[in-house]
């Protein structure tokens, strides 16, 4: 496997960063606004022009500066690295559209600070993606952390306040007093902290103490909304929908789990993890979040938060799918974090697109809404399926690998755990777009006339609605990407 | 001329003190520039001789031509090269960015007040570099007189805390004065170098035993560690703002260099960490004064307040660090003691201008919510305090961080799982502390207060003379997190004797 | 608060009467403390600086370093009591006395009102009404003068006899203070005002440190005579006990300069108005 | 028995000051006046000077001035003669950081005592509490 050293992924981080200083430079909004899409474009094309090096199993390598004995700031772009920043970056460029459409219609106030801290927020997840080593990976982790605190308290108003007093209490609370300490014994136990294909903590300590250190791990990372850390993310649906679209269903909560999959494949290692018998506690874990966050999801009557809780269960899918240690059950769990990102999008875009369009939040309002946002709710439904897992759409293929992978691993009930989750996810979808489409609002408020969201808002909402279509085709970019670094985690053919 | 540069350091701000002591009968305008010649000339001359150690290993300097027993030498090792540089980097920028307040504050009174500020940095500055123990004492008294007299002139109960910052700080100085007098009477010397090769001979004697302890207790008085800490609060809230931001950095950073240089070169770690068994007992202590240090800032409304209760639980980390006994805690506590002197320097600056530019609603002191609505109107002046705060909670880029990674590496080594407990606690309640303040300053709107009602609608951004040096710490904190690395292995790892394991 | 004062004290008495134990006899010739460095100065003062009073060469020239840092401190002192206490705005809230020297009646006139300085019919007297005593105004300044000539003989002969620069300096303070106290701060400060004390405490100190930069400039170390040796041209030796000199007269200009702003901020608080 | 009083008459210097020192110490702590606390302050000083001037002192040891001049005899200087000149020095420059440290006292106490019209620490928390 060979390693080419060069500035790409630094640069690749870089560019929204200094996109920050072009936003705050310009005073005028157009031009403000392109810089954000110019600053998305450009890291797009990074990201991509990497592509073909990591599809051929090569992986690049650049070093930052050397901070610690033994350990640096230093960028390695992997397989798995590279297929979570191809989504981010792809999907950003999307809700730039998106959030320039939904910031304009409600006229927002200081848009300016807005956007600077989403293009920071950005730059923080790839930098999560390329990180070579645990201390980068913090770096960024707790730099995405602060940067996307002035977002979620973005209306400034009192109930901003108390969400975003819980966000920074769950996210960086855990991240300091868990993440720190584990990472200070990992250093001690091994010397070092960078990601070795096998994992680095082969014959380091005393089994007890490696299972303390992996729950640290687990726990200390809040943003992968394990059960008992998950109640920060319904609290922060209170940000304008783009951040919830593009942060709390595809960066934020990703990098928690991208997190998380990096401490079990390459700090602990497919075989010390699985010699510690952790990997039935973690599927055990995995299994709860996912139907207790459906059954909550059931419950839940606006449209946001039903969506949040239906994140934090498709998230502990990825870990369930990880923690099997099965290739298959990997390559699905991998998987699912694009396609659970293009599903997701789409959902928070149309919750997004309803909003501007109508003013409504709640499900129980939304009755007959099909009749008069007919593309939105149709957007809504594919959006649906392919977050259930239904065939026509992405989300079938990694259930699918995740189900062979259960099967492979021979795990019966995290099987069962699979089927009835989806069966629960299509239990709290349908109906809205059932009563959407087929329910007759019983009060006359809607003059029967088509509105639909601007076109800013909806161009945005049909691309991804379409993509996360098109992925159950050529779901080729990431099944590959996920091959690639399944193969580099088990050492398999 | 390099060959004089230990001379410099001290001599060239002396004569400076006394030139603007006679100007500023003058001519008043003269005084600033002064000050900042003689200050910027013993900053170059202080990197200079870093270089020098830096090439050629420690620098001695005979003062009086003198062999040492017999005269007083400088030592300059890797240690206080670096700390000496940290002193007059931060006495230098903040006597530029304190000019427009010193001469709000005491319009008739500037020319005294650059004197004692000069006199302050070359007393600190000759305390670094010194090689002799009763000179030590000396040059001790001189920056604690100039200090108590600058904290003496703020306002409210500025003057009785001052008197009680000078009952405590004596009996500190005269505990270290008795502790000296008590190795002169069994090793018969005052070099430093020469009582740690005598003292071997007479290590199981009691009065090296007492002179420890007097030292140490001395010392912990001088740099407010959390027991003896009464003294720091009140006189660092109630003491006027260019002051304050001088005093604050260095006073308890420069006490805790001079410990670490008692500890590891005049009593050796053989007898501090081997034949002691105090190291545990004080880092159980420093555990305690982390805890209780960041409790009571939790409970402060005051912004000054809050801020000397965080320095009373810094002086926690680095003792801490120093005592675990073992090479991660130290290069942790030195390197703790740099970032520190940096951090504290931007926070307070912050702080200093916020008062500047806003009229404090209790006489005196300006109170959390005094900063409503500064992010907006303060947009820079907040930037720099938020990335000063984060450097204290211990966020990666910023020096803080890293520092603090090698005091909990070195709790980790050493067993003192306690330690780790207390610095990880102590971050959390800094994160809440420091994003109430950020909280108010993003939520609040500017001009309106509920109880005082009175409007500061023209608080507008600092003058740029003010803001400029901000900026440049606060950049400066990045750029120390950066280059962590290269001072740890050009520096900080020669400054550690051979005894440490 | 005693209780706890009590046990801290006794502790402390407790841990110095332990170590009291371990202590060399009191006066033993051959204890450590005598025996290394102070033995050299002994075997060695003469020797080195031609200054028969080892306890000034060591003062003024081994630990000369010492001393010009003592000089500092004294000096902040003066500098740190003028910064705290001294108010330039004339505080008119009390009211002033005068004395008509002719029939030795006292007025008092209402703050605000002002007799003119110099008039040699009205005197200005202190509002802590002090007795016209003429015995002590005569007595005093019969002695002053021979106070300053004592004192001026104590700076100057510190190599051969006990004293120096520091004994000098207060001993010159003191006359000028006892002049203070005898008249009035007024007229003191008429004879010696503020602005020649202020330039005496900081020309002392810097005759100190320019002597020692003087060495630097003439190739030796900080504060090494034996470089003024080629300037003054004689010997090492004797350059070092003339360095002396001049370093300790330096140090009693500051000292008594010292001592004299201090009185005159300290007894007047700061208004250097109505004194003692 | 005798050796112990023997121990003690033979350091009795060193008894006196610490004595000296404990009420010194006991004064800054405990006394709520400004003043009294000042008096402690240079009452522990001074117990500090008399401990090291204590510390130069020898059996039939003269003054450190070594004579000279033309009737002085030449034979070399013995160390035994005289006391030792170096703690006489260091107090030197202690009694100097006292009388420093006790003129900023004073202008302290000065300035407390016109900012609050007593010099009682009880009283003066009580002021400052209104």
């Amino acid at each position: 496997m060979e390693i080419i050293t060069s500035i790409k992924p630094f640069l690749a981080v870089l560019v929204s960063s200094l996109a920050v200083l072009g936003i705050i430079a310009c005073k005028r909004p157009n031009i403000r606004e392109t810089w954000t899409l110019g600053a998305a474009v450009l890291k797009l094309l990074i990201v991509a022009s990497m592509l073909p090096a990591v599809l051929r199993g090569a992986e690049i390598e650049y070093t930052l500066m050397q901070v610690l004995p033994g350990v640096a700031i230093r960028f390695r772009v992997d397989a798995f690295g590279m297929l979570f920043a191809l989504v981010a970056s792809s999907l950003w460029i999307i809700t730039s559209i998106y959030s320039i459409g939904y910031m304009r219609s409600l006229k927002e106030h200081s848009q300016t600070r807005y956007f600077c801290f989403f293009a920071l927020s950005l730059s923080a997840t790839i930098g999560v993606a390329f990180s070579a080593n645990l201390l980068t990976l913090y770096l960024f982790y707790e730099m995405l952390s602060l940067a996307t605190y002035p977002l979620v308290t973005h209306h400034q108003d009192a109930q901003a306040r108390s969400s975003g007093r819980k966000y920074l209490l769950y996210i960086v609370g855990s991240s300091i007093g868990l993440v720190l300490p584990a990472m200070v014994i990992t250093y001690h136990l091994t010397g070092t902290l960078s990601f070795a294909g096998g994992g680095i903590m082969a014959q380091a300590a005393s089994p007890t103490l490696l299972t303390i250190l992996f729950f640290l791990f687990l726990f200390g990372f809040a943003k992968a909304a394990v059960m008992p850390m998950h109640s920060w993310l319904p609290a922060a649906m209170v940000a304008p929908t783009p951040v919830s679209a593009l942060l709390h269903a595809v960066a934020v909560v990703k990098v928690g789990v991208f997190c998380v999959v990096r401490v079990i494949t390459k700090v602990f290692g497919s075989d010390c993890f699985g010699g510690l018998h952790l990997s039935p506690v973690v599927c055990f874990v995995a299994s709860v979040t996912i139907i207790a966050a459906s059954f909550i999801a059931l419950s839940q009557d606006g449209l946001k938060r039903r969506l949040a809780f239906s994140t934090i269960g498709q998230l502990s899918y990825i870990i369930l799918g990880v923690a099997l240690l099965s290739p298959l059950g990997m390559t699905g769990g991998m998987l699912h974090i694009a396609m659970h990102a293009f599903g997701k999008i789409t959902l928070f875009f149309c919750a997004g697109a309803i909003f501007v369009a109508t003013g409504r939040k709640n499900i129980s309002e939304m009755a007959g809404i099909g009749k008069r946002m007919p593309i939105t709710m149709a957007a809504f439904f594919i959006g649906a399926m392919s977050v259930i897992g239904l065939p026509p759409c992405g989300g079938f293929i990694s259930k699918w690998y995740l189900v062979l992978g259960a099967l492979e691993a021979d795990q019966i009930p995290m099987l069962i755990v699979l089927l009835t989750s989806s069966l629960l996810n299509a239990a709290y979808f349908l109906p809205i777009v059932y009563k959407a489409f087929f329910c007759s609002p019983e009060k006359s408020l809607f003059e029967n006339k088509v509105e639909e969201a601007p076109l800013w808002c909806l161009v945005p909402l049909c691309f991804t609605a379409i993509a996360s279509f098109a992925l159950f085709f050529f779901p080729q970019p990431f099944l590959t990407l996920a091959k690639i670094a399944v193969k580099s985690i088990t050492g398999g053919p | 001329m390099s060959q004089q540069f230990p001379a410099l350091i001290i001599i060239v701000p002396l004569l400076a003190a006394f030139f603007i002591f006679t100007v500023s009968w003058i001519n008043r305008k003269l005084c600033f520039p002064i000050a900042v010649l003689s200050l910027a000339i013993s900053l170059v001359s202080a990197m200079g001789l870093l270089g020098m150690v830096l090439s050629n290993g420690p620098v001695e300097y005979r003062m009086g031509g003198w062999p040492p027993p017999w005269g007083i030498p400088y030592y300059v090792d890797y240690l206080n090269a670096l700390v000496l540089v940290v002193v007059y980097a931060v006495a230098l920028i903040n006597l530029l960015a304190c000019r427009q307040s010193v001469r709000r504050e005491f319009p008739d009174k500037i020319g005294s007040f650059f004197t004692l500020y000069v006199l302050f940095v070359t007393g600190l500055g000759g305390m670094v570099v010194t090689g002799d123990a009763f000179n030590l004492y000396v040059l001790l008294e001189i920056a604690s007189l100039t200090g108590y007299a600058l904290i003496g002139m703020g306002k409210g109960d500025a003057a009785l805390s001052s008197l009680n910052y000078i009952f405590m700080g004596t009996i500190g100085a005269s505990f270290y004065l008795l502790g000296i007098g008590y190795l002169y009477l069994v090793t018969g010397s005052l070099n430093i170098a020469d009582i740690a090769s005598i003292l071997p001979g007479v290590y199981d004697s009691k009065v090296v035993l007492v002179a420890f302890i007097f030292c140490i207790t001395g010392l912990f008085l001088k740099m407010a560690f959390f027991p003896l800490h009464g003294w720091l609060p009140n006189a660092y809230t109630n003491a006027p703002s260019a002051a304050i931001s001088l005093i604050a950095p260095l006073t308890t950073k420069v006490m805790i260099y001079v410990m670490i240089r008692i500890v590891l070169y005049l009593f050796t770690p053989s007898f501090s960490f081997g034949a002691l068994h105090v190291g545990s007992v004080l880092v159980w202590l420093s555990a305690g004064a982390i805890v209780m240090g960041s409790l009571l800032a939790l409970g402060q409304k005051s912004l000054k307040r809050m801020l000397a209760y965080i320095i009373v639980a810094e002086v926690g980390y680095m003792t801490g660090g120093l005592w675990l006994g073992n090479t991660e805690g130290i290069t942790g506590a030195i390197l703790h003691l740099v970032n520190d002197a940096a951090m504290t320097l931007c926070v307070f600056l912050a702080a200093g201008t916020l008062m500047f530019k806003i009229k404090p609603s209790v006489a005196g002191e300006l109170q959390l919510d005094d900063l409503a609505g500064s992010f907006t109107k303060m947009p820079y002046t907040m930037a720099a305090f938020v990335m000063g705060a984060l450097s204290i909670i211990g966020v990666p880029p910023f020096c803080g961080f890293f520092s603090k990674w090698y005091l909990l590496s070195g709790a980790v080594t050493a067993g003192h799982y306690e330690f780790l407990a207390a610095l990880l606690f102590s971050s959390l309640v800094n994160v809440v502390l420091f994003f109430r303040i950020i909280e108010i300053g993003y939520y609040g709107k500017p001009g309106h207060r509920a109880e005082s009602g009175h409007s500061i609608a023209h608080m507008d951004e600092a003058p740029l003379d003010m803001l400029i040096p901000l900026l440049l710490v606060a950049a400066g904190l990045l750029a120390m997190g950066f280059y962590t690395d290269d001072i740890v292995t050009h520096v900080i790892r020669f400054a550690i004797p051979a005894g440490i394991v | 608060m005693k209780i706890i004062g009590f046990i801290i004290v006794l502790l402390c008495g407790g841990l110095l009467a332990y170590a009291t134990s371990d202590f060399p006899y009191w006066g033993d010739p051959a204890s450590p403390a005598s025996m290394h460095v102070s033995a050299y100065y002994i075997e060695n003062a003469v020797a080195d600086t031609s200054v028969p009073n080892i306890v000034t060469a060591v003062l003024a020239d081994y630990r000369g370093y010492d001393t010009m840092f003592e000089t500092a401190v004294i000096f902040s002192a003066a500098i740190a009591c003028f910064f705290l206490l001294r108010i330039f705005t004339p505080e008119s809230s009390q009211s002033k006395l005068y004395r008509h020297i002719p029939t030795g009646i006292t007025l008092r006139i209402a703050p605000g009102g002002k007799l003119p300085e110099k008039s040699d019919t009205f005197e200005r007297i202190d509002s802590s009404w002090v007795p016209h005593d003429l015995i002590i105004k005569t007595a005093c300044r019969l002695f002053i003068p021979f106070i300053q000539i004592f004192g001026l003989y104590v700076i100057a002969h510190g190599h051969h006899s006990p004293g120096g620069g520091f004994q000098g300096g207060v001993i010159l303070g003191a006359s000028i203070i006892l002049f203070a106290v005898s008249n009035d701060l007024r007229s003191t400060i008429s004879r010696m005002g503020e602005k020649i004390t202020a330039f005496l405490c900081s020309a002392g100190v810097f005759i100190y440190a320019g002597t020692g930069a003087l060495c630097i400039l003439l190739g030796a170390n900080f504060l090494d005579y034996g470089a003024l040796a080629s300037l003054m041209g004689v010997d090492p030796v004797s350059a070092r006990s003339h360095g002396i000199l001049i370093v300790e007269i330096g140090v009693g200009i500051t000292v008594m300069a010292v001592m004299v702003s201090l009185y005159y901020i300290l007894s007047s608080g700061g208004q250097l108005d109505e004194g003692l | 028995m005798h050796d112990l009083i023997l121990a003690i008459m033979s350091k009795y210097n060193y008894w006196i000051y610490i004595v000296l020192l404990m009420i010194g110490l006991y004064a800054m702590m405990v006394k709520k006046n400004l003043v009294k606390k000042i008096i402690g302050m240079n009452i522990l000083q001074t117990a500090i000077i008399l401990f090291y001037i204590s510390v130069s002192a020898k059996k039939d040891g003269t003054l450190p001035i070594i004579i000279h001049g033309p009737h002085a005899g030449h034979h070399p200087v013995r160390a035994a003669d005289y006391i030792n000149p170096l703690p006489h020095v260091l107090m030197l420059t202690a009694i100097v950081v006292a009388v420093a440290t006790l003129g900023v006292a004073l202008a302290l106490a000065i300035k407390v005592y016109q900012q609050y019209g007593t010099l009682d620490e009880d009283e003066i928390h009580t002021r400052i509490r209104k």
